[in-house]
This record gives C-alpha cells, sequence and structure tokens, in this order.
C-alpha cells in the first residue's frame, strides 16, 4: 500500500512539474509549485522523512510562494515568448536524461538494506551509539545539532548571509536617505516617508473600511497566538518529535507573515522593526559560536557540549538547546527580513513612479 | 521489478524538467522556478536512498526490532531546503533590481540591450 | 482491507481530481481553490498514512500544512486584489480601480 | 465487543467522509463556474475533515494524539472557512460573474467578464 502511495504521488509530481513547465503566466506557474511543494512533501513523508517534510511544508508550501508573489509583485507576471528556438535545450536535456535512466540501473535497489548508505558505519553509530551518547530520541535533532554541528554551523551562516545580502541589494529607506541628505536631517526624512505614504493608509486600513474584510482580521488576530505558540512547541519539542529550530524559525515568521498580509507591514514593522530583525539575524549565529567559543574555553573542542555540564549527556542536551535556539533566531530574522525587503520594495517602487511623473 | 528504480526515474524526470526550463526559457523569474524543481529532484534522490524496506522514522520508539530509515540525509535535505530558500530569494532580489534597472526580465531583451550599448 | 488503505485511495483520487482542477484553470481563481483543496486533503492524508504506519504522533506536521495552506492562501488573494504584499487586507477601496 | 463496536463506527465514518472527499473532487472538476467550485470544494472538505479525523479519534482513544487530532480540526474549521470566503469576496470583488442558466439572459456579457481574469 505504502508504495502504491508513494508511486501516484510521484506522478502526480511530474504532472505537476510539467504543468509548472507549460503555463505561461508565471503567477500560474507558482500556484503550480506550491502544489508540487505540498505533493513533495507528502513523498517525504510515504518515505519516513518526517523532519525534511516539515520543513518542505514549512518552506516550499508557505514561505516559498510569499517570495515569489513578492518578486511577481514587482516584475509583472507576464512571460514572454522565447526569441530563440528551444530545440537543443530539449535535445540536451533529454541526452543527459537519457545518460541518467540509463545510470540508474547500477544504482542498488530502492530500499534494500544492503546499500552502501545503510551499511555505512556512521549509520550504526547514529542509530545505535547516539542513544548512549547523545540520548535524544529524535536521531535527526542528535545528528543536526551535535555529530554535524559544525555543518550546520556553515548553513546558519548561509542564511544569515543570504538575509543581510536580500536586505542589502532590495533596502528600502537608505536610498532614499541620500537623495534628501541634501535638504534635511536623516532622522526627519524616514517620518516624512511614512507621512508622505500616511494619508493613503490611514483612511482606508481601519478595519471599518471594508466590513467584508473583518473575517480576514478577526481570524488572524485568533490564531496569530497560537501560531506563534506552536513555533514555541517546534522550537523545544525537536528533541522527541519532528520539530527543531530550522521548523521553528519559518513558523515564527510565517506568524509576523500573516499578521502583515493582514494587517499591513507598517503595524507589523511597528511591532517587530527592522532593527531588531537586524539585532535578531546576528544574534542567532552568535549563540550558536558562542556555545562553540565556550565549550573551547573550558578545554575541548569547537562545539564539544559533552563539556557544558557536568555530565556529558547533560551537556550535550544543553548544548543541543541553545544551538537549536540560535538556529530558530537566526532563520526567523533572515525569512522576516527577506519578506520586509520583498513588499517593503513596492513602497520604494510606488515613490519613484511617482517622482517619475 | 518494475518499481525497482523507480523513484530514480522520477528523480531524474524532474531533473530533465528543471534542466529544461533553465535552459529554454528566458524569463529569470521562470529560470528560478525551474531551479526550485531542480532542487526538488535533488532531495528526492538523497531521501530515496536512506529509505530502508519495512522502516520507519528515525525517531526513536520504545518497541523491539524497529528498523528506522537513514537519518544522515534527512539532515542534509533538512538544511538544504532552508538554505534553498533563502538562495531562492537571494536570486529573486537580484531578478528585482534586474527588473529596475533594464525594465524589463527578459534574459534576451537584456542582452540585446548590452549589445546595443 | 483497513480503512486507512481505503480511506488513502480515496484521498489520493480527490487530490488527482484537484490537481486536474488546477492544471486546466481556466481562471486563476480556479487554480487557486484547486491548490488551496491540495493542501486541505495533503493534511488529511498525513494523518491517516501516520495512523496506516502505527506512528500517529507525527500529526504536529498536519498542523504545519494546515497552517501554511492558510497562509499561502491569504498571500495569493492578497496579491490578487492589490498587486502587492504590503497594506493590510482592507485597503482596497483606496487601491481599486 | 467494544473493539467491534469502534470499528464499525470508524467504518462508518471513514466511508462517508470519503464520499464526501469524492464529492468535492468531482464537483472541482464537473461545476460549471468558479462559484459552484468555491461551494464544492470549501464546504465538502470542511466536512469531510470532520468525519475521517472523528474515525481516526475513535481509533486512537483518549491519549495525546487525539488531543491533536482535535487542534487540527479546531484549526481547519477556522482557516478552512476563512480562506473560501476570501477567495469568493475576492473572486467577486474581480468581476467574475456566476453562470446562470436560465435566469436572465447575459451570457455573453458574462463570457466577456470571464474572459477578461483568464490568464
Amino acid at each position: 500500500m505504502e508504495e502504491f502511495t508513494s508511486v501516484f504521488l510521484m506522478l502526480l509530481l511530474v504532472a505537476s512539474a510539467l504543468a509548472v513547465l507549460y503555463v505561461r503566466n508565471l503567477f500560474v506557474a507558482t500556484m503550480l509549485l506550491g502544489a508540487v511543494s505540498f505533493i513533495m512533501a507528502l513523498i517525504f513523508v510515504t518515505l519516513d522523512a518526517v523532519d525534511v517534510a516539515f520543513t518542505e511544508a514549512a518552506v516550499g508550501a508557505g514561505i516559498s510562494t510569499v517570495l515569489y508573489l513578492g518578486t511577481l509583485a514587482l516584475v509583472g507576471p507576464h512571460e514572454k515568448g522565447s526569441i530563440k528556438k528551444p530545440v537543443l535545450p530539449l535535445l540536451l536535456s533529454l541526452a543527459v536524461g537519457g545518460v541518467l535512466i540509463y545510470a540508474t540501473f547500477e544504482m542498488p535497489i530502492v530500499g534494500s538494506p544492503d546499500t552502501p548508505v545503510q551499511q555505512s558505519r556512521l549509520t550504526e553509530r547514529f542509530l545505535v551509539q547516539s542513544l548512549d551518547e547523545i540520548a535524544v530520541p529524535n536521531i535527526v535533532t542528535s545528528v543536526l545539532a551535535s555529530y554535524r554541528g559544525f555543518d550546520t554551523f556553515g548553513e546558519t551562516t548561509v542564511i544569515f548571509t543570504a538575509g543581510i545580502a536580500v536586505l542589502l541589494i532590495l533596502s528600502q529607506v537608505r536610498i532614499r536617505r541620500k537623495e534628501d541628505l541634501a535638504d534635511g536631517e536623516v532622522e526627519d526624512e524616514q517620518d516624512s516617508l511614512e507621512a508622505q505614504l500616511a494619508p493613503q493608509i490611514k483612511d482606508t486600513s481601519a478595519p471599518s473600511a471594508s466590513p467584508h474584510d473583518l473575517i480576514p482580521h478577526v481570524v488572524a488576530k485568533l490564531l496569530i497566538p497560537f501560531v506563534l505558540l506552536f513555533g514555541f512547541y517546534v522550537q523545544f519539542h525537536g528533541d522527541f518529535g519532528p520539530g527543531g529550530g530550522f521548523q521553528a524559525g519559518v513558523i515564527f515568521a510565517a506568524g509576523f507573515i500573516l499578521y502583515s498580509l493582514v494587517f499591513g507591514l507598517e503595524f507589523t514593522q511597528k511591532l517587530l522593526p527592522l532593527r531588531v530583525v537586524e539585532y535578531g539575524l546576528a544574534a542567532g549565529v552568535l549563540l550558536y559560536g558562542g556555545v562553540g567559543v565556550v565549550s573551547m574555553l573550558l578545554g575541548g573542542n569547537f562545539l564539544d557540549y559533552n563539556l557544558l555540564s557536568a555530565d556529558p549527556v547533560a551537556g550535550q542536551h544543553l548544548g543541543i538547546l541553545l544551538v537549536e535556539l540560535g538556529v530558530g533566531i537566526t532563520v526567523t530574522a533572515a525569512m522576516v527580513a527577506i519578506f520586509y525587503g520583498f513588499a517593503g520594495r513596492s513602497e520604494v517602487k510606488k515613490k519613484n513612479e511617482v517622482e517619475a511623473k | 521489478m518494475f518499481f525497482d528504480h523507480f523513484n530514480y526515474w522520477i528523480t531524474v524526470i524532474l531533473f530533465v524538467i528543471g534542466l529544461y526550463t533553465v535552459m529554454s526559457r528566458s524569463n529569470l523569474v521562470k529560470k528560478m522556478i525551474g531551479l526550485s524543481i531542480f532542487q526538488i529532484a535533488v532531495f528526492l534522490l538523497y531521501i530515496t536512498m536512506g529509505k530502508i524496506e519495512g522502516g520507519t522514522a528515525p525517531i526513536i520508539i520504545d518497541q523491539p526490532d524497529v528498523i528506522y530509515s537513514n537519518p544522515l540525509p534527512h539532515v542534509l535535505i533538512l538544511t538544504a531546503i532552508v538554505v534553498g530558500v533563502a538562495t531562492t530569494a537571494l536570486g529573486l532580489a537580484l531578478v528585482v533590481r534586474i527588473k529596475e534597472t533594464f525594465g524589463t526580465i527578459d534574459e534576451d531583451e537584456i542582452l540585446q540591450m548590452e549589445e546595443t550599448k | 482491507m483497513s480503512f486507512f488503505t481505503v480511506t488513502a485511495i480515496a484521498i489520493l483520487v480527490s487530490v488527482a481530481l484537484a490537481l486536474t482542477r488546477a492544471i486546466l484553470g481556466p481562471t486563476s481563481y480556479d487554480r487557486i481553490l484547486a491548490v488551496n483543496a491540495i493542501g486541505t486533503k495533503t493534511v488529511l492524508l498525513i494523518a491517516v498514512v501516520g495512523f496506516m504506519n502505527g506512528r500517529p504522533d507525527f500529526l504536529d506536521l498536519a498542523i504545519v500544512y494546515a497552517l501554511m495552506n492558510f497562509i499561502g492562501t491569504l498571500a495569493v488573494l492578497k496579491y490578487f486584489k492589490f498587486g502587492s504584499l504590503r497594506g493590510g487586507l482592507s485597503r482596497f477601496h483606496g487601491e481599486e480601480k | 465487543m467494544m473493539e467491534l463496536l469502534l470499528d464499525i463506527s470508524t467504518w462508518i465514518l471513514m466511508m462517508t467522509g470519503c464520499a464526501f472527499l469524492l464529492i468535492t473532487g468531482v464537483g472541482l472538476l464537473r461545476f460549471p463556474d468558479i462559484y459552484t467550485r468555491i461551494h464544492a470544494g470549501g464546504m465538502a472538505d470542511t466536512l469531510a475533515t470532520f468525519l475521517i479525523f472523528g474515525g481516526l479519534a475513535l481509533q486512537s482513544g483518549f491519549t495525546l494524539v487525539t488531543v491533536k487530532l482535535v487542534f487540527i480540526v479546531a484549526f481547519i474549521f477556522i482557516t478552512s472557512p476563512t480562506a473560501t470566503y476570501a477567495l469568493a469576496q475576492a473572486t467577486f470583488i474581480a468581476g467574475l460573474k456566476p453562470v446562470v442558466d436560465g435566469f436572465g439572459d447575459d451570457g455573453p456579457d458574462e463570457n466577456s467578464n470571464t474572459a477578461k481574469v483568464k490568464d
């Protein structure tokens, strides 16, 4: 039965991927990519990768869709027909595909227990010895945060860098500042920008402006505390079930994005200013690195959690908790920063257009 | 058996779809979407390798003789997904700036502009 | 054949039908509706597959799916109404043409 | 005896749920316009979810799993109608008119409206 489910889902996956390729409207492609992501996560569940499915659900179907929409709002959803003939790419990709299909026959049978992956000494170590060494039921968490702590530190840094880079590329207020510096103080400038935009916002953003939108407002108000609470649950329950810093960070960011979608970016940025997000980005990486440095100061190697407490296992638990917290903070901040970058850009664009006129 | 290598074939098909999208479409956002499909193909390949027949998710339960799937590919892909969305965001941010600079996100048109300059 | 199997098959068929609608269109709203429906059915399938494999403690996943489905749908609708993700949901009086 | 009773009620609940799911699927595919499709997709989805999760809850008994199931059902009961409502409202504002067979004769006008939002 499981095999049937998985095969059926994969056929659906290919169908929707082909549809993504075929459609010309980029918005539709984005929607279908969301469907691809949902189906993909289902396949992950049938292949026993619950943690991965968790992440894919949160990232692929939620954040990724929002990001693509934010981009399409700025660049327009229409794809022009290509000038060049697509024959050569088609032939090339089919050739690559043919070679790869030929290669798959040399691959071990799916699910067989004697593949190099399953026979590796590492697998034995993770599945059997980690219970004594780390004693965390969710092995994915113990591998992620402890055995492969260096790697995860690197990944966290990549996310940090991407967040900073998106903020730099799509910076909102700073561009204005340089232009306006000539005739005013920096402080006033930011206010004046808000003041310019305020009239449009103030008279329409009150909930009474449209009684029809009362329902999303009320529902969002009701939901957001629970979303954040669920984020905490995922963050701190990651040792025992699917979850952890990466997933919790994305869920937290999703809570703020939901708030922003319903109530507007201004209010969200009042609640969680860009400055706080920037500090959060750095704080998470610092916390992660700090744990490593502390364990070095205690006389061990970088990220050697055993020394953090008198009992090695308790030390591992403390280390994993702190490290996951660092990951969670960085991911939250990075996702919110990226969202701010894309959603806030339209304001810059609008203002540029007004100036052009 | 027909389904022995089925997962790998699906991986290859997704891979080809992604590759073709990236190569044949000149719209930059569409190229990013193609890259996303590419990514998904790689994810599927890794997770398939970790799967073991009759296994269950690698979260320890108190039962005798449980087979667990391999957790290592899960860890690799878990981080790869989040990093993937961060880098996708970076690419999309660049696309937005290209649109603002050139007024178009069509690769061919941008190349023409560059030539005529 | 257990009820989990039958339910799983029914859900799969239903997902396939919804996916057909998502691919066919014709308007974008049809696609939004179809993708939203796929999301809800994903939640169901996760729960049923969890029970089928005897590990029903993975229901946290289903909560995330439901949440992301909701956020995704709201984002799409907002994009459709205003063409941007910036303002609040009630701003359409100021922006509508 | 108790087991059998639980199993039978689970069968009934889940099969009713499956029936509603399939009706949803067919409705999504076969109904003529967006509003009827919203009706099919939105309403039957919530009901089917409730029935199937009810069946699952009967199987899991009084455990944490049941609590989670209740949470998910409550969540879907709040969010799914909201999303459906927002979708219907957005569709209406965008100017799509429902297909009304035999009521009024604005057929061509409605077609042109649909064409406008077509991609």
